[in-house]
């Protein structure tokens, strides 16, 4: 019982005991998500010192299933396990007056094993395993209300889009083994030349999937259908990092080329979903695709090279964005929807929320002391530090800008309005679920140093201007976002960007028709393959009908021949049985007497 | 020894001549007594052939059961008393033939045949006993056992076939046979 | 010698059982009476019934009386005091009480009368029930001396009676025993209420004081075998022990007798049912104690 | 010596003989069933000469006897159960009018 195991096994042991047991969903989910946090806290003490964990299941052979507990993944770890706690904690008073929620619990802690898996993972196949599993938990999640169309519409969305993009993850990982011989993912990064920049591309397409990077953004959005606590377990932790976090790990593989695309994907997305987010009229949709947003930074940061900058951004956004996430679960059921015109005010009728709502607000928007300052810096320092493309940190700096206003924006309508609100159950648990990410929201920044110490890298020192440039943006951004109206500000492009910044009819036409047409061209090939088999088995037909016929004209005479005969016999037989008992007897004593003979002669003759 | 071969004789005579009337009597009862008294007959030979236990055993499980094959007689057949004189009997010639080359062959064999050596002294009567048992109980049990069990079933399955309603006089007749 | 001796006590036991049984039935206690009722039977006409089975009839009374004195060659009134002691004693007397049964049918049948037959018949059930308590309790005793021999069986008991040492085994051969010598309450087969003297009913004259001396010597031999199965045979202080055997002998004849006065008589079907539910069972029970102490004695 | 062992096995013959043709001309069932009696009365013979006059020393020929005692009572009771079950289906044990096994 390695130590590495200690993060996967109490979510996934809770997940089995709700399925089995039917009953006590919550605690029996809290309470593998709190021993998960307490392993993984565990974890990271052990693994502190450097030398990494391992830990060998039986796997294929030659490459049997490794889960690797480096610094770095340990402290993942951490993250995963302490926003899913805080997300269960909310979700039960989310959830009170739900049904099903034996299926609820057990996926989510499903979810958070896998999640788990997929981050310690030390070699492909098993990251693979626990993508899937990631994928598909989330679809059974944001599906979770399947009887509304549009949740079931979403979650089948989210899945396809995922699902395509993970093909690149697939072929990445077979040149990779191909190329090194080895699963284990930490040599097989060694991998140089093309094959790392094609590789580095796939896996690139298979984040941009993830994490919805233009011009996959679109499932996010949508996925808005699912329960409150399931999207912000989703963006902050676990589906949507998994992106990142592949990107993240996969760091040392990129060259630069592949770099260069990462930071492309990621400024373009930055800038995009931020235009996106600012003429969203619905808080979740505003903060999905803050979201794709955020992580565009993220990948800014890994495509300037500096991926640590990316992870202290996914820590702090990932504690932020689930606070806000759960104070947008608290608002939706305090006004019973999350469109901006049903949640006007409902920041006075619920002030504890909506100040911790602000709190991580400011936090994203970058504003110090908050944590989301220093990842912020860290990533725009990484961006203007980049050598070779010098547009990385404009893209960073408007992004940076963006976040700002669309927050502030967010907050203006929130506050303005009428502050009556609905009863809302289990209003104590949603407090103490978002205060419990408000605080690491809060306060992440000033751990930042420890977390570097940790991961033993230390970020290049940003002079003074870059941290001026940094909160320049920030406030910039929320000055506009609260004082100018989203149309004014955006202008034109408006309406092109509440309609989610689709090119040509979205993916929908450049996806989903390649996909169609591929699809179309397997059937046909299915298609043939059926009619070979079916005539085939009609060939055999016709063989076997032959012989059939054979054995009726003769097998069959034979015996119906023997029948006749028994018959005829049995017939002859029959005189005997006079059923009268002394002739019975007589017969027995004649055959005793003829067996007696017998014997006699035989032992004459011996 | 010639007192032992002239009892075996007697005896062997009486048990012929009984076993001989059992069927020219046309009184049921008559025939059942007279096999009772054949089988006695042949109890007593065996006493003769100084073999105790068995003669006296043979005589007295022979007493009860002709008894009851005598009150069977009575309860199925008219005319018990054979006061009818109505003939019983069918396929006469063959029955007689297949008697008469049984017995013939039989008794061929017993003259013809070379028994060899004949053990003049038999064992002590108390030690026979003793040792029949320890053959019993020891080396012959499971044969023994297996007995007793064929006897339950029979005891088991006569009764159930004999009886619609529980009446005592069947079970009992049922159990003494044995 | 043995013989006559053996003889000679078995009849002059039954004539004193005579004098008892004219003492219980008519209340009058007179030695003379046996020989004077015997003498009568012989002056009376003895009267053949129409179409009977002659030899049967005839054949019966004797029988009966011969196994009846079959049964005590073997029972020993001395250590040496025995006819025939057999290595199968215990059985031989089986054997010989076997065929009173024998004689009693043929008496029943032998007469052509349908009371006498009922009697006949009726002793069949009651024999073929009670032989089994007869043999059963024989058969724990024979455990215990683990012989058959009834003088070893009498030597076993010096230390300790059978009655005694299993006392199930006693009262069931008692009763065993009255029931096979149909005395009352047993005494179905002669019942004068219900079928008219039963068996008896049609014998007259000597063939019947053949008969009830046959019954009286059956009495005296099935008091004997209790006696000497379980009262210990000739074991006794003082008195020689012959005597015992005798004075023994004649104390369990007598107690049949006054039993059988006291009692009423049983219906054939209770009596059947008692036996056989009841008795066989409690026989069984009896080997089994009986095996286990032997065991444990020894 | 022989003589008696000759004697017995000529008695048991006969008896074997006797009732061969008992059983194979008797019309009621009880009376076959007599027959087979004697039949196995024969048997119970030889095997007592056989065992007192060849093998005294082997108790198996005593056993022997014992089992055919055995045989004996089984089929006395096995026998009159299926007398007492026809006679109360059919009024008769007379195997003439015992055709229902007709094939």
């Amino acid at each position: 019982m390695s130590a590495v195991l200690l993060p996967i096994l109490p979510p996934l042991i809770a997940a089995l005991a709700v399925l089995l047991l039917r009953r006590g969903g919550p605690g029996l989910a809290l309470a593998g998500a709190t021993l998960s946090l307490a392993g993984s806290l565990w974890l990271l003490v052990r693994v502190g010192g450097g030398q990494p964990e391992t830990f060998l299941l039986p796997g294929l052979p030659e490459m049997p299933l490794r889960l690797v507990a480096g610094p770095l993944t340990a402290l993942l770890t951490v993250a995963v396990a302490t926003v899913g706690t805080f997300v269960l904690i909310h979700a039960v008073g989310y959830m009170k007056r739900e049904s099903g929620l034996v299926r609820f619990y057990a996926i989510m802690s499903l979810f958070l094993a896998a999640m788990q898996a997929l981050v310690l993972a030390g070699d492909w196949v098993l990251l693979l395993a626990t993508w899937e599993l990631i994928g598909m938990c989330s679809y059974l999640l944001i599906g979770f209300w399947f009887q509304r169309p549009e949740a079931a519409d979403a979650a089948g969305r989210a899945f396809l889009y995922t699902r395509s993009a993970d093909l690149g993850l697939y072929v990445a990982v077979f040149m990779l083994i191909g190329a090194t011989g080895t699963s284990e993912i930490a040599p097989s990064l060694e991998a140089g030349g093309s094959t790392s920049t094609a590789a580095g591309l796939l896996l690139l397409l298979a984040a941009m999937g993830k994490s919805a990077q233009v011009p996959l953004q679109d499932w996010l959005m949508r996925a808005m259908a699912g329960p409150t606590p399931v999207s912000a377990l989703l963006h902050s932790a676990t589906l949507v990092a998994a992106g990142a976090i592949l990107l993240i790990r996969s760091a040392p593989l990129l060259s630069p080329e592949a770099l260069f695309f990462v930071g492309l994907v990621g400024g373009i997305t930055t800038v995009a979903a931020g235009v996106i987010a600012l003429a969203e009229r619905d808080l979740k949709r505003l903060l999905a695709a803050s979201t794709a947003s955020q992580y565009g930074l993220m990948l800014i940061a890994v495509g300037a090279g500096v991926p640590l900058a990316a992870l202290l951004h996914l820590l702090a956004h990932a504690a932020i964005k689930s606070a806000l996430f759960l104070a947008a679960g608290d608002f939706q059921h305090a006004r019973g929807g999350t469109g901006f015109d049903q949640l006007e005010g409902v920041g006075r009728a619920r002030p504890w929320t909506f100040a911790s709502f602000a709190v991580a607000a400011l936090a994203l928007a970058g504003i110090p002391p908050l944590s989301g300052f220093f990842s912020k810096d860290a990533v725009i320092a990484a961006a203007l530090s980049a050598q070779g493309f010098a547009w990385l940190g404009p893209l960073a700096l408007v992004g940076t800008l963006l976040t700002g206003a669309y927050m502030a924006r967010s907050l203006r309508l929130l506050w303005r309005g009428p502050d009556e609100t609905l009863a809302v159950a289990g209003g104590a648990w949603m407090r103490a679920g978002i205060l419990g990410l408000v605080v690491p929201a809060a306060g992440l920044g000033l751990a930042f140093g420890s977390i570097e110490a940790i991961l033993d890298l230390s970020m290049p020192d940003e002079g003074i201007g870059v941290v001026l440039l940094g909160l320049f943006a920030g406030l910039g951004g929320l000055l506009l976002g609260s004082l100018v109206s989203a149309q004014r500000l955006l202008g034109p492009i408006h309406q092109w960007a509440e309609s989610g910044l689709s090119i040509a009819g979205g993916l929908a036409a450049w996806v989903g028709r390649p996909a169609m047409a591929v699809a179309r061209g397997c059937e046909r090939l299915e298609q043939g393959l059926y009619v070979t088999v079916l005539r085939t088995g009609h060939a055999s037909l016709v063989v076997a009908n032959l012989v059939r016929a054979g054995d009726e004209r003769r097998i069959n005479g034979l015996i119906f021949a023997l029948v006749a005969g028994v018959q005829a016999m049995g017939a002859r037989a029959r005189t005997l049985q006079s059923g009268l008992i002394h002739h019975s007897l007589a017969i027995s004593a004649v055959a005793s007497a003829v067996t007696l003979v017998v014997l006699f002669l035989a032992s004459l003759s011996f | 020894m010639y007192a032992q071969a002239f009892f075996v004789a007697i005896f062997g005579l009486a048990a012929i001549g009984f076993g001989v009337w059992v069927f020219r009597t046309s009184s049921m009862v008559r025939s059942a007594l007279a096999l009772l008294f054949s089988q006695t007959a042949v109890g007593c030979m065996f006493l003769a052939m100084q073999t105790e236990f068995l003669g006296v055993l043979q005589i007295m499980m022979m007493a009860t059961e002709m008894s009851i094959m005598a009150i069977f007689m009575v309860m199925f057949m008219m005319d018990p008393g054979g006061l009818g004189g109505m003939d019983m009997t069918h396929q006469k010639r063959f029955s007689i033939g297949a008697g008469v080359i049984a017995g013939g062959v039989a008794i061929a064999v017993a003259l013809l045949a070379d028994w060899g050596p004949v053990t003049p002294q038999a064992p002590d009567a108390a030690m026979q006993t003793r040792e029949l048992g320890m053959e019993l109980l020891g080396r012959s049990m499971l044969i023994f056992e297996t007995a007793g069990i064929t006897i339950l079933t029979a005891m088991i399955a006569a009764t159930a076939v004999a009886i619609p309603v529980q009446t005592l006089a069947n079970g009992g007749d049922k159990e003494d046979s044995e | 010698m043995n013989v006559v001796i053996v003889l000679l006590a078995l009849l002059g036991s039954v004539w004193l059982l005579a004098v008892v049984e004219g003492w219980t039935t008519t209340g009058r206690l007179s030695l003379s009476a046996p020989l004077l009722s015997g003498l009568a039977h012989l002056g009376r006409e003895s009267i053949v019934p129409r179409t009977p089975d002659r030899l049967f009839f005839e054949a019966a009374p004797i029988l009966f009386l011969i196994v009846a004195v079959l049964g005590v060659t073997v029972l020993p009134l001395a250590p040496t005091l025995v006819i025939a002691d057999l290595a199968t004693g215990a059985l031989f007397i089986n054997a010989a009480l076997a065929y009173v049964l024998v004689a009693l049918i043929m008496a029943g049948w032998g007469p052509n009368g349908a009371y006498a037959m009922i009697g006949g018949w009726r002793f069949l059930g009651q024999l073929i029930a009670y032989a089994m308590l007869i043999v059963m309790p024989i058969t724990a005793v024979a455990m215990r001396a683990e012989s058959l021999v009834t003088t070893v069986i009498v030597a076993s008991q010096e230390s300790l009676w059978n009655i005694v040492y299993q006392p199930l085994g006693f009262v069931l051969f008692f009763i065993a025993a009255m029931a096979l010598a149909f005395r009352a309450p047993f005494d179905l087969p002669i019942a004068e209420g219900e079928l008219g003297g039963g068996v008896d009913a049609e014998y007259t004259g000597v063939r019947r004081a053949v008969l009830r001396l046959a019954r009286l010597t059956l009495v005296v031999t099935l008091a004997a075998a209790t006696v000497v199965f379980y009262l210990g045979g000739w074991h006794g202080p003082l008195l020689p022990p012959w005597a015992w055997s005798l004075i023994k002998t004649l104390a369990v004849a007598v107690s049949m007798l006054l039993v059988g006065r006291y009692l009423p008589r049983i219906r054939e079907a209770d009596l059947m049912r008692w036996c056989w539910t009841l008795g066989i069972p409690l026989a069984l029970v009896n080997i089994i104690i009986v095996g286990l102490l032997v065991l444990v004695v020894s | 010596m022989t003589a008696v062992l000759i004697v017995a096995l000529v008695t048991g013959a006969i008896l074997f003989g006797i009732g061969v043709y008992g059983a194979l001309s008797q019309t009621n069932l009880v009376m076959i069933m007599m027959g087979v009696e004697l039949i196995l009365a024969g048997a119970l013979v030889n095997l007592v000469a056989f065992w007192r006059f060849l093998h005294p020393e082997s108790y198996s020929g005593q056993m022997f006897v014992l089992v055919v005692m055995t045989v004996m009572a089984v089929e006395m009771a096995v026998g009159f159960g299926v007398a007492i079950a026809r006679f109360r289906a059919k009024g008769s044990v007379e195997m003439e009018e015992a055709g229902d096994l007709k094939g």
